[in-house]
């Protein structure tokens, strides 16, 4: 691949996502409705799995399953929701594909990780509208998403993935160890796991680690102060400072 | 049953040859597994499947249907040339001793006497010699050539194993070992019994089939003795209730017979009936015929008999020739019927050729169904093929109650009558059978009151003792099955023992002077004084062989093994002393109730086979149609010639009829051997009305062996059409290894099995195995020959 | 006999109550069963489980292809050719009741699968959720879901039946002695010296079913031909599938350590550093 | 013969407690499951199938107080039974769908001659026809001797079958009241 050719098709997409521009001083719209709307949609149906998911996840959590109605209810709606939640990255993705590409320079400021954790700001590379931390973290949650749903599928309707199902001989005798079901079983546990633990970090990056994301993400826009430190390779380009 | 269902768990040696236990009684063949694991016994299984009843035995057989005679006769002949019987025991308790008169012969599958014009036997060479008191001439030693043992011995000589093998198709290895098995229970310490049903029933030589099986039980020693006996297992609940009380053209209640016509007054046909002892011990019980027939005719007549009327001999009507059955269905194609009730039967299912059953019944004036279910009987008129409107009969259904919704009593097969309780009311306006009945006659007695009519004497002096008449609570019946005195009975000595109107305790209390009334003279003993004595729940076992003696009550007298003295020795010791039945105790006889003079001591030698004239058990029967010894006929559709005899080849007495409708086939066009068995899932007709046994076993199939749906090129579950003569049948192939092909006189021969459970009436519906099966009757007891017959089989 | 509970699905708490009850196991002695369906009826007579009015022909005496929803007991039918003699094979099948169940284990809902001290493993459809984990928990394929209540049946060796002294239906109903029902220990005892009978009979692989896989099981047989356990419709060696072990084993402590050392980690790196401010440059 | 059955006292408490988060939900298990025939009403009777004539108890629901109208509930063998010991067969077992069947007849049906349908009728309307019938035919075709001018005093118009279904006494009834009426075409199940 030729990395010039990308950059300017990255340097005319940012140019029309960002129409609108922000007087200096005043603030600049990082998301605007539509991606605030997928991206809300994202969250309340990832909740729900989580939350659902938890109270199927382990016993000491089946207790949350009567805040969402009991525990046939929980099992019924956490598929459904999961197929929502998976339209609704399918969208994020297909509408942040270019925002949330990892270029070189992305993997250079992964070299810097340790850095942005502690604080340490020496060194960490500027970044575009999205670091290779959050972009990371998306393909992490994307693919996880994507494995879900598979997994999901599968022990949705586990008399179609049986074997006599799949319209294979019936192999009652065979420890169910090799049923696709029981494949499902761990690829779904796995998966959880990780999508867990990568929503950890966002929800703390989010809400705690990085005052004003949330306002961002609510309100649609961030101060220029808040850009120039966070993103400050996007804020030249809204901002039109060249490169 | 001469013994009973519990104690098969007393046998050594189970054979069940001619009926399929574990299929068709799953609960008494318990005993045979309790036999197998308490006692190590050994099942042997002679059928011409391998059935369920098979897939547990320790020896499974395969024979071609319809040849039971030839197997049972290489047992015979492998235990006389090996000497395996119990000499003891034939000598005390056979007619093995017996000289045979002279002209007695056997030449070319005929036995002397045989009249081709009239297809029958002239008996009289195939008497006993007699001596001048008229009693039988013996030869204890049996060496005498003329004697039964000899005879019996040289008649069987032909039955070797390689022409058992020839016959049957089973391989002489099998047969040996078989023979092995079965014949090693001739000796005092081991028993062995035989359990058969409808597969030795249902052929044109059915008796003789059993007859065969007794000769060789008799000759093991098995008759009497405990975990030995000659079991017929029987196919419905009251069967045996039903044979027991006169549901027969030839019979009254007790097995008493219908007068015949040659029998013109009371006097001719007590006399016809009493037999006369041929032994000096003979007990010749049924000396009592007329204490019977007496008591019966006070019971039927009350008042109205008496000794001045021949107790209304002739109310009762007169015979002359056979109506049962199939005789009966063919009189009534041939238009000679105007109506019929039918009780809880289904003709058009269960009688053989179905097709033949809806042209007679379409020709009837009216018929009366009393049933709890529709049956292809009750809806013949729109049978599959046939025009309601061509059929003029009128059709009465009466919707019945069933077991749970009446009380009364059912006989088993091993003869124990059982009360039963209702359990709730018949549904909707359904009525038990005997107020429908009841209800009839009732009406009938009424129109004759009215109208006059002919011979009305019969009806209206017919004794209706009932407190409800249209309804007569079947207690009441019980009580007059049983009998009272009608006036007091006084004994020799002139005291009275029962009371005027009081219930008779036994049947040798009956008078034949009318001074006692009984419906049934075996059921004697069943309500007495005491009270209703098959509602006895009690659970005692003195004897640990499981007779139960408290548990209702068995016919006769409460015993519970039939010609039980035989199972002890000429000195009244039992012959197994762990095994019991009775034994003389110095001054009696103790243990079951003994079918013996209680008191008679064991040196007084009576007979121990009391009901028959000879007093013992008969190897040689000259009371048959077709011979004193059993003899192999090939049923009356063979595949084969009769190798033994081949101008003789079916049994020369097998009556086939002769309508347009009764047609037989020929090995050439139907060579493959068809049989008709029952499936454990199903009853009878019934339960194909019920949901639950509906699945377990939901259509029709044809059981094929898989040689034979190779060469047809059927595969499972494909449809086949069976055809026979007489009518064709469609189901899915059942193709299975249980059916092998078979080495008939060198020739490949093929069987394939069809269940009974299905018809055209019913929650499932399917085809009727009768439509294929024939009218060809065995002449001593007009059964139809369903096993056994020839078919052919396509792929649709 | 009254029932304690012994282990519910997905608790975590301890369960077991303090009475004692005596352990109590089926044995099928497959060497006397005659195939005759009467354990099959009983059990839907017996649990009210209704049957559809249709009925496919299986082309063989069995009654269907498997077990299903409202049929908990099945006779399985083989027809298998040995040295030379023709074996028609009939054998119960149902739950095994197993000392280690696969199906409680897999089971996420609380109570909806319970283990009573004397064995018996039950299903409490009210608990249920209908997610069917226990399906593929199960090493013997028994439980199956009903498509009216979305709920998953099997036999509960009527626990009713048992918990107020009375045997299973089946066991029961069954003709020949082929089913009997005690204690365990009386039934392997029953089972070895059958056992020991069929080995004199000639029957030299006759042995006890009663799988080590899943630490033995409640319904035990016998088997005359114990070394081809296939040919009586059982599996060889079962055992709960290694997959829900690891899942509900070191997966699950695993998983809850590092979701909760994320959360940990998450407070910590607050602590210690806070939130990135943003700079004030102007 | 009727015996109350033993009144299993119920285990555990009837209503179960469920924490309303679902915590503890032990009352719930510890409670058995009713045993659906407590409290029935149990009448011996008889296999009516097979000749083995196993032993079985009827159980009928409700205590057969005036206002109930029992059906049964359920069927088991009578283990007081010598021979079946309460065990049963396939048959056997599903006794309670013979006894309640919605394919029962409830009503006399009546098929006149060349009718294509079964018509509802009143019972006093079929056993009046029947004895009609009975009594037409028997006059029409008794023969009180033969040609031989010997008493024979028969019927041989008409035809009885039954009874192997039916109880010993209703045999004998059959029997007692068939041969009154000269009936010779006699037959049961024995032969067949």
């Amino acid at each position: 691949m030729k990395p010039k050719r990308r950059r300017k098709r990255v340097t005319k997409s940012v140019a029309c996502e960002l129409a609108s521009h922000a007087p200096e001083g005043a603030e600049i719209q990082r998301y605007n409705l539509r991606e605030r709307l997928i991206h809300w949609t994202v969250a309340t149906s990832f909740l729900y799995l989580l939350l659902s998911g938890l109270a199927l996840y382990s016993p000491r959590l089946y207790w949350i399953s009567s805040l969402l109605g009991g525990g046939t209810n929980t099992r019924i709606w956490h598929p459904y929701a999961g197929v929502v939640f998976f339209l609704a990255v399918s969208i994020m993705t297909v509408n942040w594909r270019r925002c949330l590409w990892l270029y070189p320079e992305d993997w250079e400021w992964m070299r810097y990780t340790w850095s942005y954790i502690t604080h340490g700001e020496e060194g960490v590379p500027e970044s575009g509208r999205f670091n290779a931390g959050q972009k990371t973290l998306f393909w992490m949650q994307a693919l996880s998403g994507l494995a879900l749903l598979l997994s999901g599928v599968v022990l949705w309707f586990p008399d179609k993935f049986s074997w006599e199902g799949l319209g294979t001989e019936p192999q009652p005798y065979s420890p169910g160890a090799s049923s696709p079901g029981l494949a499902g079983i761990l690829t779904h546990e796995v998966f959880a796991i990780v999508s867990m633990g990568c929503i950890t970090v966002h929800l703390y990056m989010g809400l705690f680690a990085t005052p004003g994301a949330l306002r961002a993400m609510v309100e649609g826009k961030v101060t220029e102060a808040w850009a120039r430190t966070h993103h400050a390779r996007w804020y030249k380009r809204v901002m039109g400072i060249s490169l | 049953m001469t013994n009973g269902w519990i104690d098969i768990g007393n046998s050594d040696v189970i054979l069940a040859m001619g009926g399929n236990p574990a299929e068709n009684h799953p609960c008494g063949f318990k005993w045979v597994m309790e036999a197998r694991k308490n006692r190590g016994a050994r099942l042997v299984c002679v059928d011409p499947r391998f059935n369920r009843t098979a897939a547990v035995s320790d020896c499974f057989v395969q024979i071609r249907a319809g040849t039971d005679i030839a197997f049972l006769g290489g047992l015979i002949n492998y235990t006389l040339s090996h000497g395996l019987y119990h000499e003891e025991y034939v000598r005390l308790f056979t007619n093995g001793p017996f000289l045979v008169k002279e002209g007695f012969s056997f030449k070319d599958g005929l036995f002397s006497g045989y009249n081709p014009i009239t297809n029958t036997y002239d008996k009289t060479s195939w008497q006993y010699e007699q001596d001048a008191r008229g009693y039988v001439k013996q030869d204890t030693t049996m060496q005498d050539p003329g004697c039964v043992f000899q005879l019996l011995k040289r008649h069987y000589e032909r039955y070797t194993p390689e022409v058992v093998s020839q016959i049957t198709g089973a391989s002489v290895k099998d047969f040996l070992k078989t023979a092995e098995i079965v014949c090693s229970t001739g000796t005092p310490d081991k028993a062995g019994t035989i359990m058969y049903a409808l597969g030795w029933t249902h052929h044109s030589f059915a008796v003789q089939i059993i007859r065969a099986a007794a000769i060789l039980q008799l000759l093991l020693g098995n008759i009497g003795r405990p975990g030995g006996g000659l079991n017929a297992l029987r196919g419905h609940s009251n069967i045996q209730g039903g044979t027991d009380h006169g549901m027969a053209y030839d019979k009254l209640p007790g097995y008493l017979k219908i007068p015949p016509v040659s029998h013109q007054d009371l006097k001719d046909h007590l006399r016809e009936n009493t037999p006369r002892a041929l032994t000096p011990t003979s007990m010749n019980y049924w000396e009592n015929y007329p204490e019977f027939f007496v008591s019966f005719l006070k019971c039927m007549f009350g008042s109205h008999a008496n000794k001045e009327n021949d107790f209304c001999y002739h109310y009762l009507p007169k015979i002359e020739r056979d109506y049962s059955w199939v005789n009966l269905f063919d009189d009534m194609y041939q238009g000679k019927l105007e109506g019929m009730l039918c009780f809880g039967m289904n003709p058009v299912a269960n009688g053989p050729h179905s097709n033949k059953m809806i042209a007679a019944l379409s020709r009837l004036k009216w018929l009366v169904v009393a049933e709890c279910f529709e049956t292809e009987t009750a809806q013949f008129w729109k049978a599959p093929g046939i025009d309601p409107t061509t059929v003029n009969t009128e059709v009465f259904l009466l919707p019945a109650a069933n077991f749970a919704e009446k009380d009364g009593s059912f006989t088993n097969s091993a003869r124990w009558a059982q009360w039963k309780w209702k359990a709730l009311d018949p549904p909707g306006e359904a009525r038990a059978d005997q107020e429908i009945l009841s209800s009839i006659f009732q009406r009938v007695c009424k129109l004759y009151q009215q109208g006059g009519g002919t011979l009305p004497e019969p009806i209206l002096h017919l004794n209706w003792p009932y407190s409800n008449p249209a309804n007569p609570s079947l207690e009441e019946i019980a009580k007059e099955i049983n009998g009272r005195a009608v006036a007091d009975l006084k004994d020799e000595k002139g005291e009275v023992i029962l009371k005027k109107g009081q219930q008779l305790s036994s049947f040798a209390q009956l008078r034949d002077d009318g001074s006692t009334a009984c419906g049934n003279w075996i059921y004697c003993g069943s309500f007495t004084e005491e009270g209703n004595m098959m509602m006895r729940r009690g659970l005692r076992d003195p004897s640990g062989l499981g007779m139960f003696p408290g548990w209702t009550w068995s016919w006769p007298a409460n015993r519970r093994i039939m010609y039980n003295r035989a199972s002890c020795d000429a000195q009244g010791r039992p012959w197994d002393p762990t095994r019991a039945a009775i034994q003389w105790d110095g001054e009696k006889w103790v243990g079951d109730t003994p079918d013996y003079r209680p008191e008679s001591p064991p040196e007084a030698g009576l007979g121990a086979f009391l009901m028959l004239p000879e007093g013992v058990g008969k190897l040689f029967a000259p009371d048959f149609a077709e011979g004193p010894f059993p003899e192999h006929y090939e049923p009356v559709e063979s595949p084969v010639k009769n190798i033994l005899h081949p101008m003789v080849s079916p049994n020369p007495l097998a009556k086939t009829f002769k309508s347009d409708m009764d047609r037989y086939g020929s090995p050439e066009e139907y060579p493959v051997v068809c049989t008709t068995y029952r499936l454990t899932e199903h009853f009878h007709y019934w339960t194909k009305h019920i949901t639950v046994n509906s699945e377990l076993q939901p259509e029709f199939f044809v059981e094929i062996p898989e040689g034979l749906a190779e060469e047809l090129g059927i595969k499972n579950q494909q449809m086949v059409r069976v055809t026979s003569a007489r009518g064709s049948v469609q189901g899915k192939a059942l193709v299975t290894r249980r059916i092998r092909p078979m080495a008939v006189d060198g020739r490949r021969v093929w069987q394939i099995g069809i269940p009974i459970h299905w018809g055209f009436a019913g929650r499932v519906t399917g085809p009727l195995a009768n439509l294929l099966t024939p009218t060809a009757l065995d002449p001593n007891c007009s059964t139809p020959e369903y096993k056994g017959f020839l078919v052919k089989v396509e792929r649709v | 006999m009254p029932l304690e509970l012994k282990a519910l699905s997905a608790t975590n708490y301890p369960t077991r109550g303090i009475r004692e009850t005596p352990r109590v196991c089926k044995l099928i002695d497959v060497s006397t069963c005659i195939g005759c369906k009467a354990c099959e009826v009983a059990c839907q007579e017996w649990n009210d489980t209704p049957v559809a009015e249709t009925y496919p022909y299986t082309g063989s005496y069995q009654t269907m292809p498997d077990l299903a929803h409202n049929f908990w007991n099945l006779i399985k039918f083989r027809e298998a050719e040995r040295d030379g003699n023709l074996h028609w094979t009939m054998a119960k099948y149902q739950c095994m009741h197993c000392e280690d169940p696969g199906c409680l284990r897999a089971c996420p809902a609380p109570g909806a699968i319970v283990q009573y001290t004397n064995g018996i493993v039950d299903f409490v459809q009210e608990n249920c959720i209908g997610c069917q984990f226990c399906i593929m928990g199960c090493p013997f394929n028994v439980p199956k879901l009903s498509p009216r209540s979305q709920k998953v049946y099997k036999c509960t060796l009527c626990s009713d039946r048992v918990a107020v002294g009375l045997e299973p239906a089946c066991i029961k109903a069954c003709p020949t002695g082929c089913l009997q029902f005690g204690t365990k220990r009386q039934m392997l005892e029953r089972a070895l010296k059958r056992v020991k009978q069929l080995r004199a009979q000639g029957f030299s692989q006759a042995s006890v079913y009663n799988p080590p896989g899943v630490s033995g099981t409640h319904a035990i047989y016998v088997l005359p031909f114990g070394n081809r356990p296939e040919d009586y419709g059982l599996p060889r060696d079962p055992s709960v599938p290694w997959v829900v072990s690891l899942w509900k084993g070191p997966m699950k402590t695993v998983g809850s350590a590092l979701l909760l050392g994320g959360v940990l980690a998450a407070g910590l790196h607050y602590l210690k550093f806070g939130p990135q401010r943003v700079e004030r440059k102007d | 013969m009727e015996l109350t059955r033993r009144h299993f006292l119920k285990l555990g408490t009837a209503g179960a407690f469920f924490s309303s988060l679902g915590f503890d939900l032990r009352p719930a298990m510890a409670e058995a499951k009713g045993l659906k025939i407590s409290r029935t009403s149990e009448t011996r009777s008889t296999c009516p199938y097979c000749s083995v004539s196993c032993g079985v108890i009827i159980h009928t629901l409700g205590d057969r107080a005036a206002n109930v109208t029992p059906t049964v509930v359920h069927v088991e063998g009578d283990p007081d039974h010598p021979i079946n010991r309460g065990t049963l067969c396939p048959k056997g077992a599903s006794l309670r769908h013979y006894v309640i069947n919605d394919r029962r007849l409830t009503k006399p049906l009546y098929r006149p001659p060349g009718a294509a349908h079964w018509h509802e009728v009143e019972w006093d309307f079929v056993l009046t026809e029947i004895a009609r019938h009975v009594k037409d035919t028997r006059d029409r075709t008794f023969q009180s001797r033969d040609e031989k001018d010997r008493i024979v005093n028969r019927t041989l118009g008409m035809a009885a079958i039954g009874g192997c279904t039916d109880t010993s006494e209703m045999n004998f009834l059959l029997v007692k009241t068939m041969r009154a009426l000269g009936v010779v075409y006699l037959d049961q199940q024995s032969r067949l």
